[in-house]
């Protein structure tokens, strides 16, 4: 279903959706929204640590992954953001007790259906990073950033660029 | 007419002939019919899995296989050793049904192994599936008088999650069925413990010690005889006890017999059909104390009731 | 019309070394509500504060941006900035441009600055949406509910009272005290237990701010932190304890003989008793189980002998209800049952017993009168073999952690048994000794020369009769070889568990609890003494087993956590919690369903305006809601919505990028 | 299966002992053979009252406050009705002691073409879950199968799919039907029309239409009971019975098999967790 | 109004269709979804002009699009600055295939409401430069009926030129405007009706009029339902109505819509797009009061707008008798049956 990404003079092919190209340098927007007690704590930890991360990601806190609405991706989708990355705590650690397993099924029906409508599976992705792992959340944007770089920019549904 | 799928094991054709044929006799008289696995091969018994597992694996493997094709439910086994290798090995393959359909595929031509059919030690079988009432209903000459020491051996309970028949550490079904056939089972708390085994040949001092050990305390408990289920355990308690006895110099004279040995004798079979010559240590005299009566307990413990009792008014 | 300002924060060269912070402010600029945009040095200043003060006032602003380190890091600083200026301190949105720009992007000067707007736009976007919010101030109920009357219920109660506030003191059998008043004497100092715990049980049931109220249970509690409503069931005791003079004839004229539970079962007491000479209240109960009167309406003599007339078999269950602040859990622990211990042959033979059971014996004012005996033929043992960890750290037969205690109380035992047999001998067969704690260890060595205990480092396989002898059959590894030992008594350090009710007891206060029943605390390192739920706290081996050391400590933890609580008339509250508006809300109750906190209660309204039907909706309990926002993603009306995260500052920020 | 005249005897029976206030059901076109729903409210009108394999809509509708004006209602409902009208008491959506529930054991019923409805081929309870009383005998549980359809499009390359769901969204005219027919989108104020949305998806375009139906779909996954009123009522005839499948077809694999409303009080998938559930696509 | 009379045979219709579509940029019925639609059309072979009416939405939305931009605008420093959108609403001249008459009415009627007191250049460009050839049914559907309303089916000068298969085999090509003979005479197809045309014409409406399943005494119904707005009946009438809009987003004379803006970053667009008065807040205002809270009132307004109102402001009935709203309603609610009851009790 994935065809790789060509590099056809100087442009980027979308995986995605051959038809649709972009010039090389080309950088996508990435929404990231984070927990507050988890993800969030952990990608200060990367800034106080220093790793170094693509600058792609734009970052919303919200206190808990329970708190995200699945409308806040395919909004995200729609308007600014060429991929979405949504991180929480990892199962178990939750600050709220339960709050990222109600989480995680919301976000495995949308991602299948995002995908069944036509979105590439990696446009949108998740991870559980903890506080502690300042540089698995640097390795998570890194891939992130990476896979929508191949994909090119989105333009389904995309409100035009008035 | 129950009809039962059987596994007599090696043994069961040599050492432990004496087995073999009173269980036969028995399960005659208790109206079961014995088929045979038809060219069953050995279950690997201890060497194979000190080898190599997917062998030890394979050898019971292939006797389940023929056994599912004698459509009975249930399969017995004689040999402790076998029933445990059989049911572990059945165990393993059901929670791991990818190695199953290998091994099956790649060394087992005799058919498509199933997983269906029940395993049961004899023991097992005559305790759970004839039950003691039935049992109790074809004594014609009770044991009374005669005090034995079950001895289970440590395979027939062990491990509780694959055997899961009677208590691991203290079982009593055997007792019970004793008690059934007449004889009284003395409290006896050597019936799990190791008897040495295998090293009945590579080395026969530990056998000597641990079988020593389970001897003294069958003593200890005042039995006339011990009472086995498990062919190695025979040999191990019979076989080797003139050499403990010389080793520790103290006299048990304690013969071992088989609990089908002892049931073919409650259903009237006559002595000769027990194979008694087989043993070592003369099992007759022992036999002499049936019809003795047994005097009571001497200082009566309290049995539950008394102490209800207690709490009411004085 | 908003009008916002924007404040960006060299933070030194931490984010100017990385980010064009002119160029930044330039961009701020350019948007539509922002009307002043300063870069500063540092901000978090005061200084920088003041800036921000003087800006809000100049600029009439309406809401605030500070670009500078994360939130979490100086979000309270700022906030108290805007409040000075007169200003909702919710009026407040932090552009994270260090942590996630400047100290991650250091290599691209350009991208980082572009991010560092972005960011700043998202914030100045999601600013706009801000609603002023206000502090919530719950009121509270300055009454704590004790659960449990042994020494952590104790503890925690009485210094409860002695801050002057009410305590409530529920205990489930006839007296208080617990296990340590089954206890003799107490490790690593060997001081009697009853002597310094009897005083204590007095001073409760004398103090004016402890309402004591034995052989009762909690059955039911509502409401949230600070405003508890809990029902408690006083069984029904038979004997009017007001008029009730605890004289003890009753008792002595009762025919009725049942095993000791306070004894281990090993005597005997009546059906009307007390469990124990220093109970408190030291008044008599009916055990209904066993009483031939209310069984079998005969007997009565109990009445006949009372001349204060104070039995009353009439007497049934009543439900008192107390209105309560705080809780404290201290329920305590029970003792594993070794049965599955079949090749020691517990069960089988009376000779071996459990460790409470010795200890009973070997107290003072205990069965036996402190002497140990043979339960089988009541002679002094000679030789008396200790097995530890029965039950504990054993996967197969009991359970995986390790009972803590149980090392040091074997040690004292095997003290005790010389004290009072001189001439006899204690086997100790143990897997590690675990002496941790202030003169432990000395107390081991202890036992171990004094007394010349023999400790063997291995598991006891076997236990065999031999005449009236046990034979315990174990290894040495120190020696590598199988040992036997021939006993008179053998005795089990049987595991420390949960008490079996417990978890029922965690379903109707609404607190989590672990795989084993015990109580959980909301963070094993850091709030230990706090359950998850706002307002309940544990003591004591509620939570996991303790000694009396630590079980006094928690307990008086406790205690403090209570009256932090109730230091003011009310609590002050985070206000960004979740909101409800009932005219969208469908009432599909499921936000309910999802809400950890049961924050959420149903309310009936009209239907339209003025309208007399009635419909019901979901109503937010300001008190317990946590601000999670869960109910707020699965509510499809959108009806609820987490002030300080609602969807419209929400989706402003996705679309300012 | 017809069942007219017992419908009428009972419904006569409840107005009889004053049971219901309203009783739904349905009644004959004048101009085909198809069927439409009927509220009476009065017993003259029970002659009118039928039920044959024509009986397509899904009667739970009505019992949104805006029809019946939460009275007491006698219902008609066939098995995937009983469903949705199972999650609606679950979600306190109608009081049971309110409505009089007559369950059909339901052979299933025709699409326009005469053939029988592909919900019905592929239905897994065909009896009422919930009723006072059942007419017809329960044919038992069937077998989940994944929907054809969503097998086809699993087929499809990515591309394939987007460009065929761009289709659909742009023949959307957002009228909203869809939404007004099903008997789970019963909220008092939708959120797809209020500001928060309003202000960014208002406007009948495409993307408009595909936030949405996706929210729309969302919001029913784990509740949909696939009776399919929405398709029906949508005059842009658009397959809108794919968003809710494909969920559901993911909800069930992957949530210990979870369908919406079959037991009583089982809640919508979103509303439970089970810690087991897959986290591989987690990173 | 000039009445030019042309006629041909099957094979010369689809040959006249051709040279029109090879000619202008033409609109015709596509197929999509098992539904019909006015879309563009390159070749013939793409649409079906003879197009079953059951199947048809109405030709309006390529005059009053389902959603269209009003205007631009950018919010920064400068404060709030609207512009023009960039979309032109009609390139060029058009014409539109197999039209129905009511559709071509329902035009009419929309007219007044666009050029009342604001008038929407838009709508008008797109009115102006629109040429529409309209195919007279052979016979009624179901739902339909036009012929019992205020206007003169056969007469009707709705549409510039209009097609009708005669009951006599040939194909008859009336040109009804300056525009339409215009059209039909620049075409090299068609040759001039025979005498007896007319004649076949009215034999033709003959039998199209006696296929009617539904027809009424409009002036009678008008009459009545002026004084009918308290009658009981409309609660029973909209008893089963579900408010599902259907019938408003795809009647050919609704024209209610809504302004809604989209904003990204810091430039945004307004939008107006249909709304429907059967939706239950249509009508809620700000302070929260709802005039008509209930259905059944909505569907008097729906009702008593279509056959009262708008023929006291505009002298036309604002119902077509298309049928449309019928067919597509999931509980089969007709208007027609509506009124009929309405006046009836």
């Amino acid at each position: 279903m994935e065809t790789e990404v060509k590099e056809a003079q100087g442009k980027i092919v979308s995986a995605e959706n051959p038809g649709i190209t972009a010039p090389a340098d080309w950088q996508p927007v990435i929404m990231g929204i984070l927990c507050n007690w988890c993800s969030y704590a952990g990608s200060d930890l990367t800034g106080t640590s220093r790793i170094q991360y693509p600058p792609n990601i734009r970052i919303i806190r919200v206190p808990c992954s329970s708190r995200v609405d699945p409308w806040f991706i395919i909004k995200s989708l729609q308007t600014t953001a060429d991929g979405v990355l949504i991180s929480g705590c990892h199962p178990g650690d939750c600050h709220y007790i339960a709050g990222n397993y109600y989480a995680r099924r919301r976000f495995l029906v949308t991602k299948k259906l995002l995908n069944f409508i036509g979105y590439h599976e990696n446009r949108v992705q998740f991870s559980w990073v903890s506080a502690a792992e300042g540089p698995k959340f640097a390795k998570v944007v890194a891939k992130v950033t990476e896979d929508i770089k191949k994909l090119g920019p989105l333009h389904r549904y995309k409100k035009e660029n008035f | 007419m129950n009809k039962l799928t059987y596994f007599p094991g090696c043994s069961a054709h040599g050492t432990s002939e004496e087995f073999d044929h009173t269980l036969k006799l028995v399960m005659k008289s208790l109206d079961v019919q014995m088929e045979e696995i038809p060219d069953w091969n050995c279950c690997g018994a201890t060497s194979a899995h000190v080898m190599t597992e997917n062998l030890a694996l394979a050898l019971p493997m292939r006797n389940l296989v023929l056994a599912e094709k004698l459509d009975n439910k249930t399969m017995g086994i004689a040999c402790a050793s076998c029933y445990s290798r059989m049911k572990g090995t059945k165990k393993h393959l059901d929670e791991n049904p990818e190695l199953a359909r290998k091994i099956n595929s790649t060394v087992i031509d005799e058919g498509e192994y199933k997983g269906t059919i029940d395993i049961k030690s004899m023991l097992q079988y005559c305790y759970e599936t004839i039950g003691l009432e039935t049992i109790k209903s074809k004594v014609t000459k009770s044991l009374s008088g005669l005090k034995v020491a079950c001895y289970y051996g440590c395979l027939l309970t062990r491990p509780k999650d694959v055997t899961l028949f009677d208590s691991p550490e203290y079982p009593m079904s055997m007792d019970l069925l004793m008690e059934a056939l007449g004889a009284k089972a003395m409290e006896f708390d050597y019936k799990t413990e190791c008897c040495g085994a295998s090293f009945s040949i590579s080395d026969t001092e530990i056998v000597e010690s641990l079988s020593g050990k389970i001897l003294e305390v069958a003593k200890e408990s005042g039995a006339h005889l011990i009472v086995v289920a498990c062919p190695l355990c025979q040999s191990n308690l019979d076989m080797r006890q003139p050499d403990i006895e010389k080793h520790t110099g103290r006299k048990f004279d304690l013969p071992v017999m088989y609990f089908t040995q002892l049931m073919a004798l409650a259903f009237g079979y006559p002595e000769k059909e027990l194979r008694l010559p087989k043993h070592i240590v003369p099992v007759e005299a022992a036999l002499k104390h049936i019809g003795e009566a047994i005097p009571e307990p001497e200082k009566g413990k309290k049995t539950k009731k008394a102490v209800e009792a207690e709490s009411e008014v004085e | 019309m908003a009008r916002v300002g924007v404040f960006v924060c060299f933070c030194g060269a931490n984010i100017a070394g990385f980010v064009d912070v002119p160029a930044v402010v330039q961009e701020a600029k350019k948007i539509k509500e922002v009307k002043v945009a300063i870069e500063y040095k540092y901000m978090c200043s005061d200084p920088g504060q003041q800036m921000i003060r003087d800006a809000i006032v100049q600029n009439r602003l309406t809401s605030v941006v500070v670009a500078a380190c994360s939130p979490r890091m100086h979000e309270k600083t700022f906030r108290k900035a805007l409040s000075d200026a007169g200003m909702n301190p919710y009026m407040l949105e932090v552009a994270n441009i260090r942590e996630h720009s400047s100290w991650v992007h250091q290599k691209d000067k350009k991208a980082a600055t572009e991010k560092a707007s972005d960011l700043i736009r998202m914030a100045v976007a999601k600013s706009i949406a801000n609603e002023q919010l206000h502090e919530i101030s719950v009121p509270v109920t300055k009454r704590a509910l004790v659960i449990g009357g042994g020494i952590a219920g104790i503890q925690a109660a009485l210094d409860i009272a002695d801050a002057r506030i009410p305590v409530t003191l529920v205990e489930k059998s006839p007296s208080i005290g617990g296990r340590m008043a089954q206890l003799d004497e107490t490790f690593p100092t060997l001081d009697c237990s009853q002597c310094i715990l009897t005083p204590k049980m007095v001073d409760v049931a004398s103090h004016p701010y402890i309402e004591l109220i034995p052989y009762s249970e909690v059955i039911e509690l509502d409401g949230y932190v600070g405003n508890y409503k809990a029902k408690i069931k006083k069984k029904a005791s038979y004997v009017d304890f007001s008029t009730c003079t605890g004289c003890g004839t009753c008792t002595q004229k009762c025919p009725v003989k049942v095993p000791n539970e306070f004894n281990m079962n090993i005597d005997k007491r009546k059906a009307i008793y007390t469990p124990f000479p220093q109970a408190v209240p030291n008044k008599p109960v009916i055990d209904a189980e066993h009483c031939t009167m209310l069984l079998k309406g005969k007997c009565g003599i109990c009445a006949k002998f009372c001349e204060k007339g104070s039995i009353n078999f009439k007497m049934v269950d009543e439900v008192i209800e107390r209105e309560i602040g705080a809780v404290v859990i201290a329920t305590g622990y029970d003792l594993w049952d070794p049965k599955p211990y079949e090749e020691y042959g517990v069960g089988r033979y009376k000779d071996i017993i459990t460790s409470l059971e010795f200890e009973r014996m070997v107290s003072a004012s205990g069965p036996t009168n402190g002497v140990p005996v043979r339960p089988s033929d009541g002679k002094v043992p000679k030789n008396v073999v200790f097995i530890k960890c029965i039950g504990s750290r054993d996967e197969a037969k009991g359970i995986e952690y390790c009972s803590k205690i149980c090392c040091m109380y074997t040690a004292k035992h095997a003290i005790l048994l010389h004290h009072k047999v001189p001439d006899s001998h204690a086997y100790i067969f143990y897997m590690d000794i675990r002496a941790a704690g202030k003169g432990y260890e000395e107390f081991v060595k202890r036992a171990q020369v004094e007394t010349a205990a023999t400790y063997l480092r291995g598991r006891v396989s076997k236990i065999y009769k031999k005449g009236d002898k046990l034979m315990v059959r174990g290894e040495d590894a120190q020696i590598g070889q199988v040992v036997e030992v021939e006993a008179d008594l053998v005795v089990l350090a049987t595991a420390v568990i949960a008490p079996k009710d417990n978890p029922a007891l965690a379903r109707l206060l609404g607190v989590s609890y672990d795989k084993y029943g015990y109580i959980s605390e909301a963070h094993p390192k850091l709030r230990p003494v706090e359950t998850a739920k706002a307002g309940i706290f544990l003591a004591g081996c509620t939570q996991a087993p303790k000694d009396i050391p630590d079980t006094v400590a928690q307990a008086s933890a406790c205690a403090a956590k209570v009256c932090g609580l109730f230091a003011g008339d009310t609590m002050k509250k985070d206000p960004m919690i979740s909101t409800i508006n009932n005219e969208y809300c469908s009432g599909c109750q499921n936000c309910i369903k999802v809400c950890p906190y049961q924050a959420i209660v149903t309310e009936e309204i009209p239907l339209g305006y003025g309208s007399k039907e009635m419909r019901t909706v979901a109503k937010i309990n300001e008190g317990v809601c946590q601000g999670c926002g869960s109910c707020v993603a699965v509510c499809r009306s959108m009806a609820i919505n987490l002030a300080g995260f609602t969807d419209p500052q929400i989706i402003n920020e996705i679309v300012a990028i | 299966m017809e069942y007219s005249k017992q419908i009428q005897e009972i419904a006569s029976k409840l107005f009889a002992e004053n049971k219901i206030d309203y009783f739904v059901g349905y009644k004959q076109n004048s101009f085909d053979d198809s069927q439409v729903p009927f509220l009476i409210t009065d017993p003259a009108e029970i002659p009118k009252l039928v039920f044959t394999d024509q009986s397509v809509f899904n009667l739970a509708n009505y019992l949104k406050p805006d029809h019946t004006k939460r009275k007491r209602v006698g219902l008609v409902v066939k098995g995937c009705d009983s469903r949705a009208l199972n999650l609606m008491l679950t979600e306190s959506q109608v009081k049971r002691e309110n409505v009089y529930i007559i369950g059909i054991c339901c052979e299933g019923v025709l699409n326009d073409k005469g053939e029988k409805a592909q919900n019905c081929v592929e239905c897994v309870m065909p009896d009422p879950v919930v009723y006072d009383e059942m007419i017809g005998t329960p044919a038992g549980k069937r077998e989940y199968k994944v929907n054809v359809d969503i097998r086809e499009l699993a087929t499809k390359t990515l591309e394939e799919r987007a460009d065929y769901f761009e289709s659909i969204f742009e023949n959307c005219i957002r009228c909203n039907a869809c939404r007004h027919s099903c008997p789970l989108c019963y909220c008092a104020k939708c959120c797809i029309d209020q500001e928060t949305s309003t202000l960014y998806h208002g406007a009948n375009t495409s993307s408009g239409a595909m936030h949405a139906l996706m929210t729309w779909s969302l919001h029913l996954a784990g509740r949909c009971v696939d009776c399919r009123n929405c398709e029906k009522a949508c005059p842009s005839h658009l397959p809108l019975h794919l968003l809710h499948k494909q969920n559901e077809s993911v909800i069930y694999e992957n949530f210990q098999q979870h369908l919406a409303g079959m037991e009583k009080d089982d809640r919508g998938a979103f509303y439970k967790y089970n810690l087991s559930d897959p986290d591989d696509f987690i990173l | 109004m000039s009445v030019i009379l042309m006629e041909t045979d099957k094979a010369g219709l689809q040959k006249f269709y051709e040279e029109i579509i090879g000619k202008y940029e033409t609109y015709a019925p596509v197929e999509k979804f098992g539904k019909y639609d006015y879309k563009k059309v390159s070749k013939l072979g793409e649409c079906d002009p003879e197009s079953p009416i059951e199947m048809t939405m109405s030709v309006k939305p390529l005059f009053f699009p389902k959603t269209a931009k009003v205007m631009k605008f950018k919010e920064d420093s400068a404060g709030t600055t609207v512009s023009e959108t960039d979309e032109d609403p009609l390139t060029g001249q058009r014409v539109i295939l197999g039209v129905k008459h009511c559709d071509a009415r329902g035009l009419q009627v929309l007219d007044q409401v666009y050029k009342w007191d604001y008038i929407d250049t838009d709508y008008q460009k797109r009115r102006k430069n629109t040429l529409i050839i309209s195919t007279r049914c052979d016979k009624a559907g179901t739902q339909c009926f036009c012929t019992s309303l205020d206007y003169d089916v056969e007469n009707s000068d709705a549409h510039d030129v209009r097609i009708v298969n005669g009951l006599d085999g040939k194909i008859y090509i009336q040109a009804v405007t300056e525009k339409g003979e215009k059209l039909i005479q620049s075409s090299s197809i068609l040759h001039p009706a025979s005498a007896g045309a007319p004649e076949e014409l009215a034999k033709h409406y003959q039998s199209f009029k006696a296929s009617f399943r539904l027809n009424m005494n409009y002036s009678e119904v008008n009459a009545k339902l002026q004084k009918l707005f308290d009658s009981p009946e409309f609660e029973t009438v909209s008893s089963n109505c579900i408010s599902c809009n259907t019938c408003a987003f795809i009647c050919p004379t609704c024209h209610c819509f809504k302004i809604s803006d989209e904003k990204i970053r810091d430039t945004g667009v307004r939008y107006k797009s249909y709304d429907s008065c059967n939706n239950g807040y249509f009508t809620l205002m700000a302070g929260g009061h709802n005039p008509r809270p209930v259905k059944y009132r909505r569907w008097r307004q729906r009702a008593l707008h279509k056959f009262v109102y708008y023929k006291e402001r505009f002298g036309m009935n604002l119902c077509v008798g298309c049928g449309h709203c019928a067919i597509s309603c999931p509980v089969n609610i007709s208007i027609f049956d509506v009124v009929n009851q309405v006046v009836k009790v």
